[in-house]
């Protein structure tokens, strides 16, 4: 019985957090950038999804468009004002390029979560879940909304996963991943296809957002922490590995679960730290990443 | 002559600095007395980045470490406040240390993840033993430096000074020259004949003695010990700002970024809320557009002729 | 050498920045209004009630004449809920702005590092909502270098006993209950809370089947809830504050069927039902004040003149903080200066009918050394339950406004 | 004399890839030995492993008879050994003179001051290598030679018995050239053993005492500079066997139209020059090779023309300028670049890097450009489903060629295509191209350094020696004319 309730909440807070770390990974592998304003892309979305659909009266499903919306835009913004500015700028050396890029989305991710308190409060806020209800699973009571978070989540992914498997665009996404230079030379405009991976991400970061917000609930305060569960998941499986992420999501996932069932709450992130650490320095290119 | 200029900008500011309880009140004094402190942690972490070229994302667990220590020893063993102040420092140079020697061996957003896991492992360890650190609430001391302004601007004033001038003296050396070398070109310095990680790992250790004496000089002035002051990631986050903003490499530029964004944000608490937003608006402008920040124009300026 | 436009820029505007800070030097003069300085954490929504509940104060004040012919003015600083920032702004409010009196945070960790810094620059401070027991401790332990530290809101103990009171008539009589799981998250107020409610929950007749204290960054709350109802107690007994919204929703969804009641700060916010999207339905706190409640005369045209004024309906903090200012004025009046020592003199005089009930601080042999007085006559307390978006008084029997419901999930004891 | 250096049976791999394998010589005292061999021939990678910058696999280096093959590089340096590297970045905020000091301290960490002995000495140094006048200088204010100078004048500085070199004279003008040489001989009459590092025995001939040439990992000739020069194996390396030209069919409205003109063609890698005034013209349906070594310019003028790299003059397809076009329009618009790192897309089938190719084309003529394609390489027909980076060297090759064909090139330009392949692939792809030429109508810009590769299919040659042009005419005069001065 226990098992089965680790099992069963375990996947649906891993899939999230895989839902997370995808976008997070998807624009370090294809651009190279460590967007730290992650978290508050997606507090951004979930937030605006709650407004939209409560205060502003729109409905579940309205709101969680808007959400989405807002963090496309925000995934727009990041990109154009912040990272191909850095990354075009003459005057920065190259290998110092790295952390403006990080200095300057965390900068921006500070922004975000200020903005969001100061129009919103850093009052935690629920978004309205698309389903309610609980259903039995061999025993085990499970929301919906639970159920429904991993299987959106999982849509998403999939959806991700036959984007970039089975579509022309998908491919030379894959492509500039593994070879910008030679994507160029077959005539491809590697901006547009960085224009093309942001918005990918902003529709991920959006949907894990707006259904973080349907599933736990999400303030302002969150920003950071997001981040870093994002950072520390795409670290532990392989930086710009896609199915690392994914896998890495789960063992954090599970862990954190089963710290929280079996030994105590109140230290639930402490065995992923130093699992985080052993791996960094034993196997630096994470689970499932090549050097 | 690049020394002679920064020689040149920096004592006259520093005589006015210093004449500044004349003329101003209690309160810019503590604000000032703070800045001073976090100008220590900037310059500390510019000795790190800027010249061994290593991305240290958590200085505040070396901050926290040295506040700590102190705080412990003086709360519970009633340890005057000079032995605490020592024994912080050098608890933060033991924690560097065992920190620095394996993760040096990793670069790039490695070495940073290590540094920021250690944050959080760090802030994780006082939370959970908050029967003995006293957790999210903190410790209380029992003793201060000092409840008079002045006092504590002239101590805050001097340490800064003597740290800057320590850090910058040892950056413009001939260790300083080999830091530099090595955070530049690891492979290049070890073929001139350098120890690279021998030196890196000296940085980080003057980089962890600075800021764990910073950290616990800060406590004993504010009086108490928490996660909220010393070890929280937003502190280390408004450090790194601090030292991009006024410059890298300059170590001078490091403290005056932190004199800066202490300033503004409390220039602009009519703001209310808005004030970090704009905090961070500004710091960001100045990134996108004079990426060698305030100190980084003034010296490039200068190295023109 | 050539300094480019750019430096020149750059340069004149930290010069500005600079100059601006040195021209705040302070300026008295005669005529000055009385300052009471307001720290708080503005961009939450009970936090922002602190400042509120305080202007409101000051402008009736003032247009009755204010104190003694002189005007009170707040000065409002946002602490971003961050102990550095509280002192700074602390430090500011007694050193620069000359304030006579602080009314400071609802955050124990916040008050507790301002204590100090009350009695080094002998500067009369209030909370209007920590709950810690040390606040008052360290009061009692070190009267003469701590005794400008009030508390203006009930002592984490004193908070537990109220709610163990309630219980007795609520869970134990009414619906029959017999056990209960604690459920509180890891922060200072806590720790006294817990111990008094292990103990005096099992003198009212409920027993404690477990006792669970969780991290206050905690997001996920399915494995609690399931730990919870695995041990099949009647109630969850709270003692939340950081975490509120997420706990709630959680229960909801997830359909925990045991009610849960207790302390949840976030609750006593008028939005929390908003927040929650309507989770908070079945939800029992416990409050000093509420919006439909008679406590005293002044508690519902309080709560009417609030909500007019900024929307929503006051936090429980902006009640305390709406009284604090009536009693550092008075404490001021009959000081007949703002000399520290007289005011904290006066202060420890107060006998006033506020908001929230009858105040009256307890003297320095107290443990509770300039705390709040409870009980009958003083401050009694609330229980306030969630019921389809309006809370509703159900503890005291004599001023309650309606009977407790539950949402269809809950299981009650036959 | 003593052997100050010897290095016996060096071996590197990196994964499956042997890269250096059982490499083996030594170096007296006061003696220059030059180590060349083409890009990819493991040359450098024996120069890392001398200064412990790569771990050698087996094998050992002794320095006066210590081993110290696999030590750090610190100690290595210490040991002895020195190096000029070819690209070394300067610190920004340090002058000349304290550049030079930095290779003058001692590995401490004590070292607080520097004693006026040091400086002094740093001094002299920087008279030495002709650096007295800008001693106080920050390096962004220099021009490249000097900036060569200093690396130079760091080797000095550290005193080695052993110096290794890294292409000395690479983006060097004539008289600087002269005058780096005189300095690299300075090294060798005070009794150090140097290892001169390049791609061809011509730039180093004159300075060396010995050359010992590798190819794909292996030594293949060593000897005195005339003796390898004349080594057979060295000139089918360099200019593989004998020359042969064939003429392609003549076809209407050939030459008749300029495709490509590039004028006055400059290019700027920071301050070396990398191209200078070139100016060459393709006519529709030519196939033209540029010939030259490696470093020569071949590559920086493909990317200045597909507009990888900033450059002045002009650059006209079809009348119009290129300027102002990204790198993705000018292959959109025609001019396909098949680069010698091939840039494939590795973890990638044969099939998808194909199609990605094709990806411009409606699908129909993607499909028929494919299946053509295939019948010119079959090979990749039957490894279709594999990943890029399992292929053999040649067959990468060839799949990086049918890449840049699946875009319908007007102009294709194919930089290296032999670059570190066997013989027998050579043919293969030798044959491939001749059917493409004999078959089609295709433009081809040709860049090679091996000559027999690159005459037989050629219409016309350019020869590009130190980013000039030098020559320019009909494969069959090649030989007489250029074909000497070649190597």
């Amino acid at each position: 019985m226990l098992a089965l309730q680790i099992l069963i909440d375990g996947f649906a807070i891993s899939s999230l957090y895989a839902l997370g770390a995808t976008g997070f990974t998807l624009i370090f592998g294809v651009s190279g950038v460590l967007n730290l304003s992650h978290g508050a892309i997606m507090v951004v979305a979930a937030v605006i999804a709650w407004w939209v659909a409560g205060t502003f009266g729109a409905g579940p499903y309205l709101g969680a468009l808007a959400g989405v919306a807002a963090s496309l835009a925000c995934a727009f913004v990041t990109y154009s004002v912040i990272v191909r500015p850095i990354q075009n700028s003459p005057s920065i050396p190259r290998e110092e390029k790295e952390i403006f890029v990080l200095t300057g989305t965390l900068l921006w991710g500070i922004m975000l979560q200020e903005a969001v308190a100061y129009l919103f409060t850093n009052n935690p806020k629920t978004v309205r879940p698309l389903a309610q209800g609980v259903v039995m699973i061999l025993g085990v009571r499970t929301p919906l909304n639970e159920i429904l978070t991993a299987v959106l989540s999982w849509t998403a992914i999939g959806l991700l996963y036959l984007l970039v498997n089975r579509t022309r665009t998908g491919k030379s996404l894959l492509a500039a991943s593994m070879n910008p230079r030679g994507l160029t030379l077959l005539g491809f405009e590697l901006s547009n296809i960085y224009i093309l991976v942001w918005a990918i991400y902003g529709v991920l970061a959006g949907i894990a957002g707006v259904l973080l917000g349907a599933f736990l609930g999400v303030s302002s305060d969150n920003a950071g922490t997001l981040t870093a569960s994002a950072f520390s998941i795409v670290v532990l499986g392989g930086l710009g590995s896609v199915s690392g992420s994914l896998m890495a999501a789960y063992v954090v996932g599970y862990l954190e679960t089963m710290t929280a069932y079996l030994v105590s709450p109140s230290i639930r992130t402490v065995p992923v730290l130093l699992l985080l650490v052993a791996v960094v320095y034993v196997r630096p290119q994470g689970l499932l990443g090549r050097r | 002559m690049l020394r002679s200029r920064t020689f040149l900008i920096v004592v006259p500011t520093l005589l006015v600095m210093a004449l500044l309880p004349l003329g101003v009140g209690g309160y810019i004094l503590g604000l000032l007395t703070l800045a001073y402190y976090y100008a220590v942690f900037a310059m500390s972490w510019d000795l790190l980045f800027g010249f061994a070229g290593e991305v240290n994302f958590g200085p505040s667990f070396l901050i926290g470490v040295g506040a700590y220590t102190a705080a412990l020893l003086n709360h519970y063993w009633l340890w005057p406040i000079p032995p605490c102040l020592v024994a912080g420092a050098f608890a933060a140079v033991v924690a560097g240390a065992v920190l620095a020697v394996p993760a040096l061996r990793l670069t790039g957003p490695y070495f940073g993840l290590v540094t920021l896991v250690a944050v959080l492992l760090l802030q994780n360890v006082l939370v959970l033993f908050a029967g003995i650190t006293g957790g999210e609430i903190g410790l209380d001391l029992p003793d201060v430096l000092s409840i008079d302004d002045n006092t504590n601007y002239y101590y805050a004033l001097a340490f800064m000074t003597v740290s800057g001038a320590i850090l910058f003296g040892l950056s413009q050396s001939p260790v300083g020259l080999i830091l530099q070398a090595s955070g530049q070109d690891a492979i290049e310095a070890a073929a001139l004949g350098f120890n690279v990680a021998k030196h890196k790992l000296a940085a980080f250790c003057i980089s962890a003695f600075f800021s764990g004496l910073a950290g616990a000089m800060l406590i004993f002035y504010l009086g108490t010990a928490s996660v909220g002051t010393v070890v929280d990631i937003a502190v280390g986050v408004n450090v790194i700002i601090a030292a991009v903003l006024g410059g890298r490499r300059t170590i001078i530029g490091a403290a005056v970024g932190s004199i800066f964004l202490i300033g503004a944000g409390e220039i602009l608490r009519p703001l209310g809320q808005l004030s970090t937003f704009v905090v961070s608006a500004i710091a960001l402008v100045v990134i996108l557009f004079f990426p060698g920040g305030f100190m980084g124009r003034l010296l490039q300026a200068g190295g023109r002729e | 050498m050539r300094i480019s436009l750019r430096n020149a820029l750059l340069g004149s505007v930290f010069g500005c920045a600079l100059a601006m800070s040195c021209a705040w030097a302070p300026t008295a003069r005669a005529a000055d209004p009385i300052k009471i300085g307001v720290i708080a954490e503005t961009s939450a929504i009970s936090g922002v009630g602190i400042p509120n509940g305080a202007k409101m104060a000051a402008e009736e004040i003032n247009k009755a004449g204010g104190i003694n012919g002189q005007m009170i003015e707040i000065v409002d600083y946002d602490d971003h809920n961050s102990a550095v920032d509280a002192v700074r702004a602390f430090q500011r409010a007694a050193q620069q702005d000359k304030v006579a009196a602080v009314i400071a945070s609802y955050v124990s960790e916040v008050v507790l590092a301002l204590e100090p810094w009350a009695g080094r620059l002998k500067m009369p401070m209030i909370t209007p909502g920590a709950a810690s027991n040390d606040i008052t401790k360290r009061v009692h332990d070190d009267y003469d270098h701590l005794k400008y530290v009030f508390h203006g809101y009930l002592a984490s103990t004193q908070i537990a006993d109220v709610v163990c009171e309630a219980s007795k008539s609520l869970m134990v009589k009414d619906l029959h209950m017999k056990t209960a799981v604690v459920m509180s998250e890891d922060a200072a107020w806590t720790i006294p809370l817990d111990e008094e409610y292990l103990k005096c929950l099992a003198a009212g007749g409920l027993k404690v089947l477990d006792h669970i204290r969780l991290s206050p960054d905690t997001t996920d709350f399915t494995p609690i809830f399931n730990k919870i109802e695995g041990e099949k107690p009647d109630v969850i007994v709270t003692g939340i504050s950081h975490v509120g919204v997420q706990p709630t929703v959680q229960w909801q969804q997830q359909q925990v069927p045991m009610p849960m009641y207790g302390v949840s700060s976030q609750a006593t916010n008028s939005t929390f039902w908003k927040d929650t999207n309507g989770a908070a339905d079945g939800v029992i706190f416990n409050m000093a004040s509420a919006p439909d409640v008679a406590v005293t005369p002044k508690t519902i045209p309080f709560a009417k003149n609030y909500q007019a004024k900024y929307g929503n309906l006051p936090g429980y903090a902006a009640y305390t903080s709406y009284d604090d200012v009536y009693m550092w004025a008075d404490a001021i009046r009959k000081a007949g200066s703002t000399d520290p020592d007289k005011i904290v003199e006066a202060m420890e005089q107060t006998d006033y009918v506020g908001t929230i009930g009858r105040i009256a601080f307890l003297p320095k042999t107290d443990t509770f050394a300039h705390g709040m007085r409870i009980g009958e006559g003083y401050i009694t307390g609330l229980m306030v339950q969630w019921q389809k978006g309006n809370p509703v008084t159900v503890w005291p029997a004599n001023v309650a406004t309606g009977k407790m419901t539950f949402p269809s999930f809950t299981k009650l004891p036959e | 004399m003593t052997a100050l250096l010897e290095v016996e049976g060096l071996t590197k791999r990196f994964g499956g890839l042997v890269a250096v394998k059982d490499i083996g010589f030594s170096i007296n005292a006061g003696e220059i030995l030059g180590l060349i061999g083409p890009n990819g021939s493991g040359k450098s990678t024996v120069m890392k492993c001398i200064m412990g910058i790569e771990r050698p696999t087996a094998g050992q280096v002794k320095l006066q008879g210590i081993n110290v093959a696999g030590w750090p590089t610190h100690r290595i340096a210490r040991q002895g050994v020195g190096i000029v590297f070819q690209h070394a970045r300067p610190l920004h905020r340090q002058t000349i003179l304290e550049h030079i000091k930095l290779a003058l301290l001692p590995d401490n960490l004590l070292m607080l001051a520097t004693d006026h002995g040091v400086t002094r000495q740093a001094e002299e140094i920087a008279g030495r290598v002709g650096l007295s006048g800008v001693m106080h200088r920050l390096p962004r204010t220099l021009p490249f030679a000097d900036l060569r100078r200093l690396e130079l004048a760091k080797a000095i500085a550290r005193n080695p018995k052993v110096v290794l070199v890294d292409e000395p004279f690479a983006g060097l003008t004539s008289g600087e050239v002269a005058d780096f040489s005189a300095l690299i001989g300075s090294f060798r009459a005070e009794g150090h053993a140097v290892l001169l590092v390049d791609h061809n025995v011509k730039s180093v001939a004159a300075l060396v005492d010995r050359v010992l040439a590798m190819y794909l990992g292996e030594k293949v000739a060593e000897g005195t500079a005339d003796e390898v020069m004349r080594n057979e194996t060295v000139r089918r390396v360099y200019l593989g066997g004998k020359i042969e030209t064939a003429a392609r069919p003549e076809r209407e409205g050939k030459d008749r139209t300029p495709l490509l003109d590039v004028r006055g063609l400059g290019v700027l890698y920071g301050k070396a020059t990398a191209l200078e005034d070139v100016s060459i013209h393709i006519g529709e349906g030519e196939f033209v090779s540029v010939v030259g070594l490696n470093g020569a310019g071949k590559t920086t003028l493909f990317n200045a023309i597909s507009s990888l790299v900033p450059y002045s003059g002009t650059i006209n397809w079809r009348g119009e300028t290129l300027a102002g076009r990204t790198p993705g329009a000018i292959a959109r618009g025609g001019i396909v670049q098949c680069p010698e790192t091939r840039e494939l897309f590795g973890d990638m089938s044969v099939r998808e890097n194909l199609d990605l190719g094709g990806q411009h084309l409606p699908v129909a003529t993607a499909a028929t450009q494919l299946d053509w394609l295939f019948g010119l390489f079959p090979i990749l027909k039957s490894r279709q489903g594999q990943a890029a980076r399992t292929l053999s060297g040649g067959e990468q090759q060839m799949l990086a060629i049918a890449r840049a064909l699946m875009m319908q090139p007007k102009l294709l330009i194919l930089d290296e295509p032999t670059l570190g392949l066997a013989p027998v692939i050579l043919e293969q792809l030798s044959k491939a191209l001749e059917t493409l030429r004999q078959t089609t109508d295709i433009t081809v810009l040709l860049g090679e350094q091996n000559v027999t590769f690159a005459l037989p299919h050629a219409d016309r040659v350019y020869v590009i020696e130190h980013s000039r042009i030098i020559w320019e005419g009909d494969p069959a005069r090649f030989a007489e004319e250029a074909g000497a001065g070649y190597l």
